[in-house]
C-alpha cells in the first residue's frame, strides 16, 4: 500500500504528458488531412481528430489499452492472435537464453577470477563478442543453426544467451573480486581451497553485485529473443509481432506487443528483485 | 573428424604455450596472452573455413576480411564516425547523464523512488527493437535518432547499478556524515557519488557494448545511404560477407577499445577499491 | 549549566530471535565543561548511549535535550565531534583529505583547513602521514587519524568511543595529557567511552558505571579531583580510591552475568 | 512422400498465394511431396539460408539472384511465376514530383536495400541522377519496413508495390489523386521478381530433378488457381499466418494485384524477360550490380518437364 | 626446540610517496610452548612481523622457518589460528555461522562443530549471542567472537593481535587467566600483540620490544616470573621489575620521533 500512491501519481503524470504528446504529435496528420479535404478544424475537433487515429505517430494511451485488451482478453489464450500466446513463445526463448548466458557468465567469472590466463584472454575478447552487432548476424546463427536442422526456439535462446552473459560476466568479476585484504587473508590463514574461499567467501559477498547484473542480463535476453524472432521467419513471439506491425505501420499493434514485452521484462526483473530480497534477507545483508 | 584434429592440435598447444606465460608478471605477458589467445581463435578460423570449405557466403576466411578490411578503410572510415561517434558515443553520454541524474533525483525523495522505480524499470524495458522504429519515426533518419535509441537502451543498466551504488555506504560511514550537520548535498558530493563509483563503472562498462549495438541495430529501421548498420544490411543483401566481417571488425575494435578507455578512467577513480588494489 | 540532558531514555532493538534491551531507563545530566567518561563491561549500551546523544539512533522510550534543542537539531546545528569506535575512514581520501572532509562540509576556507590540519595531525602524532590512504597504515595510526579529524573541527561537544583502545601507553599517556590540555584550553564538554579505568579516573570530572542486560547506569561517581591534573596524580591516595570505587561499580555489573 | 523446404523471401503472404494454395488444397500431396514452407524477414537473405542448406528451393528477386551468382554461390532461376514487376516509386503530389527525367534532382527518396536496390540504382544511373547525395543528385534513404517516411514527409517519394505498399498509403488516409506512381515497368527498367531458385549441384541428381519437376508443377497449379480464387487464396494465406497480424481486406486486396502480375507466365521463365533484366542490371552505372553477362543462371530443364 | 626461526627478515612496502620500511633485519627464534608478546609504539611493524610469520605478507629479504618448514609451507599445513587487529567477521553469516567456517573448511564433523561452537562461545563470554548476526553485536562482543573463531580449530601456533583491546578491565583479566589456562593445558606456541605493558608481562615467557621507521626489534626480555600465574603475581616486585625494563624500552622506541 506504500507504493500504490506513488506509483498512481507517477502513472497519471505520466499518461497526462502522453495524451499531451499525442496530441501535438498527431496534430499535423489531422491537420494536413483536414487541408487536404479543404477543411480546417476548431481546437476540440483537432484533439478529438489526435485520439482517434488509425495509425498514429504517437497512439494515445486508451488506444494502447484496447490494443492490449483485445490482444490479450479479446482473444482464446491458443490463438495466433493473442499476445499472451506471443508472449509465451518469447518467454520461452528468453528464460532458457537467460539460463544459458547468466549460467555462462557466472562460469566465466569464476574462471577469470581464479585463471590468471582466463583474465588475461578472456576478458578484451569477452568485450570484442559484445560488439558484434547481434542483429547482423542473428539471420546468420539462425541459417547456420538451420542448416545444422536446429530450428525454432534454441537458435533464439542462443541469441538471448549472448546478449545475457556479459553483464553477468562483469558484474560477477567485480563482486567475486569484492572480498578484502583482511577477509581474504582469514581465508588463506586457514588454508581454505580456492574452493572454498570461492563459497564461502568471494560467492557471498559477490551476490549483491551479482542480483543488479541478473536484472539487467534478464532484460537483455528478452531483447536477445526479439532481435532473434526478427528474421527467424517472423512466425510467432512478440518480436515478430512487432515486425509485422511494423511492416503493416500499425503503429497501435506495435505499442501493444511493446508494452506486452515491457510488461513481460518487468515482472522478469521483478521475479528477480524478489529472489534478491529473500536471498539477501536470509544472508543478513538487508538490513 | 580426421580433419579436426589439426585443429585440436593448435588449440591445445596455444593453450599450453599461454599457461606457461601467464605465471609471469608484468606488462609484456599480460599483452601476449590474450593476442595469442586472439591469433588462436583466428587460426582456427581460417584452418575450420578451409579443411570444411565452407562457403564464403556463410562464413567468410579472416583472411578474406582482412583483405576487405584493408580495401575498403575510406568507406569504413566513414561509416565510422556516422555510427560510433555520432550515433553510439553522443547517446552513451546523454543516457548516462541521464540516468546518474535520475538516480539521483529518485534516490532523494522516497516518494519519487518507489513511484519512479517500477514505472521506470518497465518503460526502461521497452526492447530497442520496438522502440527503434518509433525513434526512427520520431527523430528522423540521420544519427539523431541512432542517439536516441542508444539512450533509451543504456539508460536502465546504468540506473539500476547507480541506485544500488548510491545505497552502498556501510553505516559507519554515513553515521559519520551525519554528525558532522551535513547537507543533503554534501552527503551525497563526499559521501555517497564517491562509494557509488564502482557500482556505476560496472553499468557504464556494461552499456560501453549496448551503446554500439543499440547504434548499429537501429539503422536497420531507417538511415541515411552510410553507417555500420546500413553497410552490414546491404551488404548481407549482396552476399558480400566479406565486407559485413570487415564492419563487424571495426565495430569490436571500436567497442573493445571504447570499453578500454572507461575501464581504464574506472582504475584512476576507485583506485581505492578492494577489486583495484589486488 | 546542563548541556545534555537525558530523561528516562529506553531503546530496544528489535531483532530476529526476540527484543534486545540496549538502553533502559538512562537518566543523566551533563554540566557545560564537564568530562565524562562511560565505563561497563562489553554490550552494556556505551556505544548505544552516546549514539542516542547524538541523534544516530532514536531511543525508544524517553528524551534527550541539548542545549535546549532536541539531540537532531543540535547534530544538525554540527555541535557534535565524534569518534566512532572503528576508524571508519574514507578509502578514496588520503588522512589528510579525511580529515579536511568535515572541514569542507563546515565551509573552512582552503587555508584554515591546512593549517587546522597540520595542527591536529601532529597532536596525534601522525605528521609526515598527511598523503598515505587508510589501508596503508596500522590500526592504530588509523584510530588516530580518526581522532584528529573529531578534532579539527572544534565542536563544542566531543564524542569519543573507546578512542585510544588501540594506543600503546606511552602515546595513550601524551594523548591523554593532550586531550586535558585541549579541555582545559577550549571547556569542551566531553564525554568519553573506554575500558581503563585508570584512565577513566584519570580524565574524568563524572564518571558513568553502566551494567548490561538491560543497559543501564548503576553508578554515577563525581571526581574530586582538581581540574588540574599532573600525570602524577594517579599515584594519589585520592586517584587510587576513586578508582576502587569504579572497580566495585563495574564488578557488580558483571556479577550479572 | 518426398520432403521439400521452400524459403520464401518474406513474411507470410498473398504475394505467396500460389505456394500456400497448392500445399492446402493438397497439389504437392497429389505430386507425392511434402513441402515445409518457411516464411521469411526483412534480415533474411534467402539465398544464403539456401547456401546453408536451410532450404531446398527459395523465391528469390532475380538482381539478387545473378549478384549471389557472381559472388561464386551457383543458383539457378528453375521457374518465373511472376511475369511482371509490382515495382514503383510512390510520391506525394505536393513535393512537386511529376516527371522522373526533370524533378528527382534535389529529391529525397526512399529506396529499399538488402539486395532490392538494384533496380533503383539501375533507373537512376539512366536519368543520370547520382545517388551519392552530391547537390546535383538526389538524396536516398534506406527505407525502412514500412511507409511511414511517405506519410511523415521525411521523403518525396518511396519504394512500393502494387500489391502491398501503395495500399498501405492509401490506408493510412492519403487519396490516390494526391499520390503519383512510377512503374518500373512503365520506365523500361523493370527486373524479375519472385522466381524459383535452387543450387546449380542440385539440379545433376536426378531424384532431386524429379523433385523439383514436380514441385513446380503443382506450385503452378496453384498459382493458377490462386489467380481465380483471389478471395480463397486470401483465405488460406491467412490460415497460415503465425503472426496473427494480417487482416482479410488486406489480404484480399494483394491477391488481386498478385493475380496481375502473375497472368501471362506459365511458369517458364521467358528469355527476353531475363536478358532485359540482365541489361538492366548491367547498366548499373560507375557500381554495376553484375560486371558481366551470367551464364548458366536459369534452365528450361524443370519447367519443360513440369509443364509440358 | 625452536617452533618459529626468522632470520634477517626485511619488508618494505613500497607507496606512492617513497617506499615504507615496516621491518628491516628482524632476527627471532620462539621455541615449542612459548608464549611472546610484541609491545611497540603503533606502526612499528607489530601487525606485519606477524602477518609474515602467517606467510600473509612475504618478506622482501630474509627468511622465516617454522617447524622446518617455510611459513608458506606451515600455512597450508593448517598451523596458525590468526586473530586479526580488526574483528572481520563475514556479515552474512551470524556469530556461530562465522565461528563453524574455519572447522568446514578443515572439515569438521557436524557434531564436532557444535561441541567446539558451545565450547568457544562459552569460554569468551558469548554464550547465548550465536544466533546474532555482526553488526547486532557490540564492538567488544565482536572482537571477542573472532577470538572464538581463532581458538575453536586447536592450532598449534596462535597468533593473536591485539585481541583484548576493546574489552573492559575485568573481562579482559578473565580472558586473560582463560587464555593461560589454555596454554598451560595444550602447549600451544603463542605470538600476542598487546599495547598494555602489565598484559605483557603477565601473559608472557619473552616479551619482544619494537621500535618504528624502519621497523626493528630493540629489546628482547625473558620473563623470569613462573609458569604459574595467578593475578596476584601482578603486585610482586618482580613483576614490576619486568614492567619497568618494558617501559624503558618501548620509550627509547618513542624517542626517535
Ligand atoms: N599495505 C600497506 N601499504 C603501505 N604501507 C603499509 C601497508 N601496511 C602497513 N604499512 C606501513 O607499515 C608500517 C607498519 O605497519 P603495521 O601495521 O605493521 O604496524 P603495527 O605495529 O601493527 O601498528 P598498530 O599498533 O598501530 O597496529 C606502518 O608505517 C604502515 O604505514
Ligand atoms: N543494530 C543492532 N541491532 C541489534 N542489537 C544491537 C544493535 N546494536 C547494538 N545491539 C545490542 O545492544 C547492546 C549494546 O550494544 P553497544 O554497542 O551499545 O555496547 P557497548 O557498551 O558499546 O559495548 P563494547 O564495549 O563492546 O563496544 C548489545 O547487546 C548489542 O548486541
Ligand atoms: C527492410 C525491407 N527490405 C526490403 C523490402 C523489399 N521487399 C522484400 S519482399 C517484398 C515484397 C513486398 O511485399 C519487398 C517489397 C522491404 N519491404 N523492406
Ligand atoms: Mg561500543
Ligand atoms: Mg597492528
Amino acid at each position: 500500500m506504500k507504493h500504490a500512491l506513488p506509483v498512481l501519481t507517477v502513472l497519471c503524470a505520466i499518461i497526462l504528458g502522453w495524451y499531451v504528446a499525442a496530441v501535438a504529435l498527431n496534430a499535423p496528420w489531422a491537420r494536413d488531412q483536414a487541408a487536404r479535404a479543404g477543411t480546417s478544424l476548431t481546437m476540440p475537433a483537432l484533439i478529438r481528430a489526435t485520439m482517434t487515429q488509425e495509425r498514429p505517430v504517437l497512439p494515445a494511451p486508451h488506444q494502447v489499452a484496447k490494443g492490449v485488451w483485445d490482444g490479450v482478453a479479446g482473444q482464446k489464450i491458443t490463438s495466433k492472435r493473442s499476445l499472451v500466446w506471443h508472449a509465451g513463445v518469447t518467454l520461452s526463448a528468453t528464460l532458457a537464453g537467460f539460463a544459458i548466458g547468466s549460467l555462462a557468465g557466472i562460469l566465466l567469472a569464476v574462471g577469470i577470477v581464479h585463471s590468471r590466463v582466463m583474465d588475461l584472454s578472456v576478458m578484451p575478447w569477452a568485450i570484442a563478442s559484445q560488439t558484434v552487432p547481434i542483429l547482423a548476424i542473428a539471420p546468420m546463427v539462425i541459417v547456420v543453426f538451420a542448416s545444422a536442422g536446429v530450428t525454432g526456439l534454441v537458435p533464439k535462446a542462443m541469441i538471448a544467451a549472448w546478449l545475457s552473459f556479459f553483464p553477468v560476466l562483469v558484474g560477477m568479476v567485480k563482486g567475486l573480486r569484492t572480498p578484502d585484504r583482511m577477509q581474504m587473508d582469514l581465508m588463506h590463514s586457514w588454508n581454505a581451497s580456492r574452493a572454498q574461499a570461492f563459497w564461502r567467501l568471494r560467492l557471498p559477498s559477490a551476490m549483491p553485485y551479482l542480483f543488479a547484473s541478473l536484472k539487467v542480463a534478464v532484460a537483455a535476453a528478452l531483447v536477445g529473443t526479439i532481435v532473434g524472432e526478427l528474421p527467424a521467419g517472423a512466425t510467432a513471439g512478440l518480436g515478430a509481432r512487432l515486425l509485422s506491425g511494423s511492416y503493416y505501420g500499425q503503429t497501435i499493434q506495435i505499442w501493444a506487443a511493446l508494452f506486452a514485452a515491457a510488461a513481460l521484462a518487468a515482472v522478469l526483473v521483478m521475479v528477480i528483485s524478489g529472489i534478491e530480497r529473500v536471498t539477501l534477507k536470509r544472508m543478513g545483508l538487508a538490513r | 573428424m580426421t580433419a579436426a584434429l589439426p585443429l585440436i592440435a593448435v588449440w591445445l598447444g596455444a593453450f599450453g604455450l599461454n599457461t606457461w606465460l601467464a605465471r609471469y608478471r608484468g606488462p609484456i605477458p599480460s599483452a601476449l596472452v590474450p593476442l595469442i589467445f586472439g591469433a588462436t581463435i583466428l587460426i582456427l578460423w581460417e584452418m575450420a573455413c578451409r579443411s570444411f570449405a565452407i562457403p564464403a557466403v556463410i562464413l567468410p576466411a579472416p583472411s578474406q576480411i582482412w583483405t576487405a578490411f584493408g580495401a575498403n578503410l575510406p568507406l569504413l572510415w566513414g561509416d565510422f564516425v556516422q555510427t560510433i561517434l555520432k550515433g553510439a558515443l553522443s547517446g552513451w553520454l546523454i543516457g548516462a547523464a541521464a540516468a546518474v541524474a535520475t538516480a539521483i533525483a529518485i534516490d532523494r525523495s522516497p516518494f519519487l523512488q518507489r513511484g519512479l522505480l517500477p514505472i521506470g524499470n518497465f518503460v526502461a524495458a521497452l526492447p530497442i527493437v520496438g522502440i527503434a522504429p518509433i525513434l526512427v519515426m520520431w527523430f528522423g533518419f540521420d544519427w539523431q535518432s541512432k542517439a536516441a535509441v542508444v539512450v533509451v537502451m543504456v539508460f536502465f543498466p546504468i540506473l539500476v547499478n547507480m541506485v544500488a551504488g548510491l545505497k552502498a555506504t556501510d553505516a559507519l560511514a554515513r553515521d559519520q556524515i551525519a554528525t558532522w550537520g551535513a547537507s543533503y548535498t554534501q552527503a551525497l558530493l563526499k559521501l555517497r557519488l564517491p562509494a557509488a563509483m564502482p557500482f556505476l563503472f560496472n553499468g557504464l562498462k556494461i552499456t560501453t557494448t549496448l551503446a554500439l549495438i543499440g547504434a548499429i541495430v537501429a539503422e536497420f529501421f531507417g538511415s541515411p545511404t552510410r553507417g555500420m548498420g546500413f553497410r552490414i544490411s546491404t551488404a548481407v543483401g549482396q552476399l558480400n560477407m566479406p565486407l559485413v566481417w570487415a564492419e563487424i571488425l571495426v565495430a569490436a575494435l571500436a567497442g573493445t577499445a571504447f570499453y578500454g578507455i572507461v575501464a581504464l578512467i574506472e582504475r584512476r577513480v576507485t583506485f581505492w577499491h578492494p577489486s583495484q588494489r589486488q | 549549566m546542563s548541556v545534555i540532558e537525558a530523561q528516562g531514555v529506553s531503546l530496544t532493538f528489535q531483532t530476529a530471535d526476540g527484543p534486545v534491551h540496549a538502553l533502559k531507563d538512562v537518566d543523566l545530566t551533563i554540566g557545560k565543561g564537564e568530562f565524562v567518561s562511560f565505563i561497563g563491561p562489553s554490550g552494556c549500551g556505551k556505544t548505544t548511549f552516546l549514539r542516542t546523544i547524538a541523534a544516530l539512533e532514536t531511543p525508544t522510550a524517553g528524551r534527550i535535550g541539548v542545549n535546549g534543542l532536541s539531540a537532531d537539531e543540535a547534530r544538525r546545528a554540527r555541535a557534535y565531534g565524534y569518534v566512532f569506535q572503528a576508524p571508519g575512514l574514507y578509502p578514496w581520501r588520503t588522512i589528510s583529505g579525511n580529515i579536511s572532509l568535515p572541514l569542507e562540509i563546515m565551509g573552512f576556507s582552503k587555508t584554515d583547513r591546512a593549517k587546522r590540519i597540520a595542527r591536529v595531525l601532529d597532536m596525534v602524532e601522525l605528521s609526515g602521514f598527511g598523503g598515505k590512504f587508510p589501508w596503508q597504515l596500522s590500526g592504530g595510526m588509523q584510530q588516530r587519524a580518526s581522532i584528529a579529524r573529531a578534532l579539527a573541527f572544534d565542536a563544542d561537544i566531543l564524542l569519543m568511543d573507546e578512542p585510544f583502545g588501540a594506543l600503546d601507553e606511552i602515546v595513550r599517556d601524551r594523548l591523554n595529557a593532550a586531550l586535558l590540555e585541549l579541555w582545559a584550553k577550549t571547556g569542551k564538554t566531553i564525554g568519553f567511552v573506554t575500558h581503563s579505568i585508570p584512565e577513566a579516573v584519570y580524565l574524568s570530572t563524572k564518571i558513568v558505571v553502566m551494567s548490561p542486560r538491560p543497559g543501564r547506569i548503576t553508578r554515577i561517581i563525581e571526581s574530586t579531583l582538581p581540574r588540574e591534573r599532573p600525570l602524577e596524580i594517579r599515584d594519589t591516595p585520592e586517584f587510587i580510591r576513586i578508582a576502587q570505587e569504579v572497580r566495585e561499580g563495574l564488578r557488580e555489573g558483571h556479577s550479572y552475568d | 512422400a518426398d520432403d521439400l523446404t521452400l524459403q520464401l523471401k518474406w513474411v507470410t503472404q498473398a504475394q505467396f498465394g500460389g505456394y500456400y494454395v497448392a500445399k492446402d488444397k493438397g497439389f504437392y500431396e497429389e505430386e507425392g511431396l511434402n513441402v515445409t514452407i518457411k516464411p521469411g524477414g526483412p534480415d533474411i537473405a534467402p539465398v544464403q539460408v539456401l547456401a546453408g542448406g536451410g532450404a531446398d528451393v527459395t523465391v528469390e528477386w532475380m538482381p539478387a539472384a545473378l549478384a549471389a551468382r557472381e559472388k561464386g554461390l551457383p543458383i539457378v532461376n528453375i521457374a518465373q511465376p511472376f511475369k511482371k514487376s509490382g515495382m514503383m516509386l510512390t510520391c506525394l503530389k505536393e513535393s512537386g514530383v511529376a516527371d522522373p527525367k526533370t524533378d528527382f534532382k534535389g529529391k529525397t527518396l526512399g529506396v529499399w536495400f538488402s539486395g532490392n536496390e538494384y533496380p533503383f540504382l539501375s533507373w537512376m544511373n539512366h536519368l543520370g541522377l547520382k545517388t551519392d547525395g552530391s547537390p546535383d543528385g538526389v538524396t536516398v534513404l534506406k527505407q525502412g519496413f514500412n511507409v511511414d517516411p511517405l506519410l511523415q514527409k521525411q521523403a518525396a517519394c518511396i519504394s512500393t508495390m502494387t500489391y502491398n505498399e501503395y495500399w498501405q498509403v492509401i490506408d493510412a488516409g492519403i487519396k490516390p489523386k494526391e499520390l503519383v506512381t512510377f512503374k518500373y515497368d512503365d520506365q523500361g527498367v523493370a527486373t524479375l521478381e519472385d522466381g524459383l531458385y535452387v543450387l546449380e549441384e542440385k539440379l545433376n541428381d536426378p531424384a532431386m530433378a524429379d523433385k523439383l519437376t514436380r514441385f513446380v508443377r503443382a506450385s503452378m497449379k496453384g498459382w493458377k488457381y490462386a489467380e481465380e480464387h483471389p478471395a480463397e487464396a486470401a483465405e488460406i494465406v491467412l490460415e497460415n499466418d503465425e503472426t496473427g497480424a494480417q487482416t482479410i481486406e488486406h489480404q484480399t486486396r494483394m491477391a488481386g494485384e498478385i493475380a496481375k502480375l502473375t497472368a501471362g507466365s506459365t511458369g517458364a521463365l521467358d528469355e527476353a524477360d531475363f536478358k532485359r533484366t540482365v541489361e538492366t542490371l548491367l547498366s548499373g552505372g560507375s557500381d554495376p550490380v553484375i560486371s558481366k553477362a551470367p551464364e548458366g543462371a536459369w534452365t528450361h530443364a524443370i519447367s519443360d518437364k513440369a509443364l509440358n
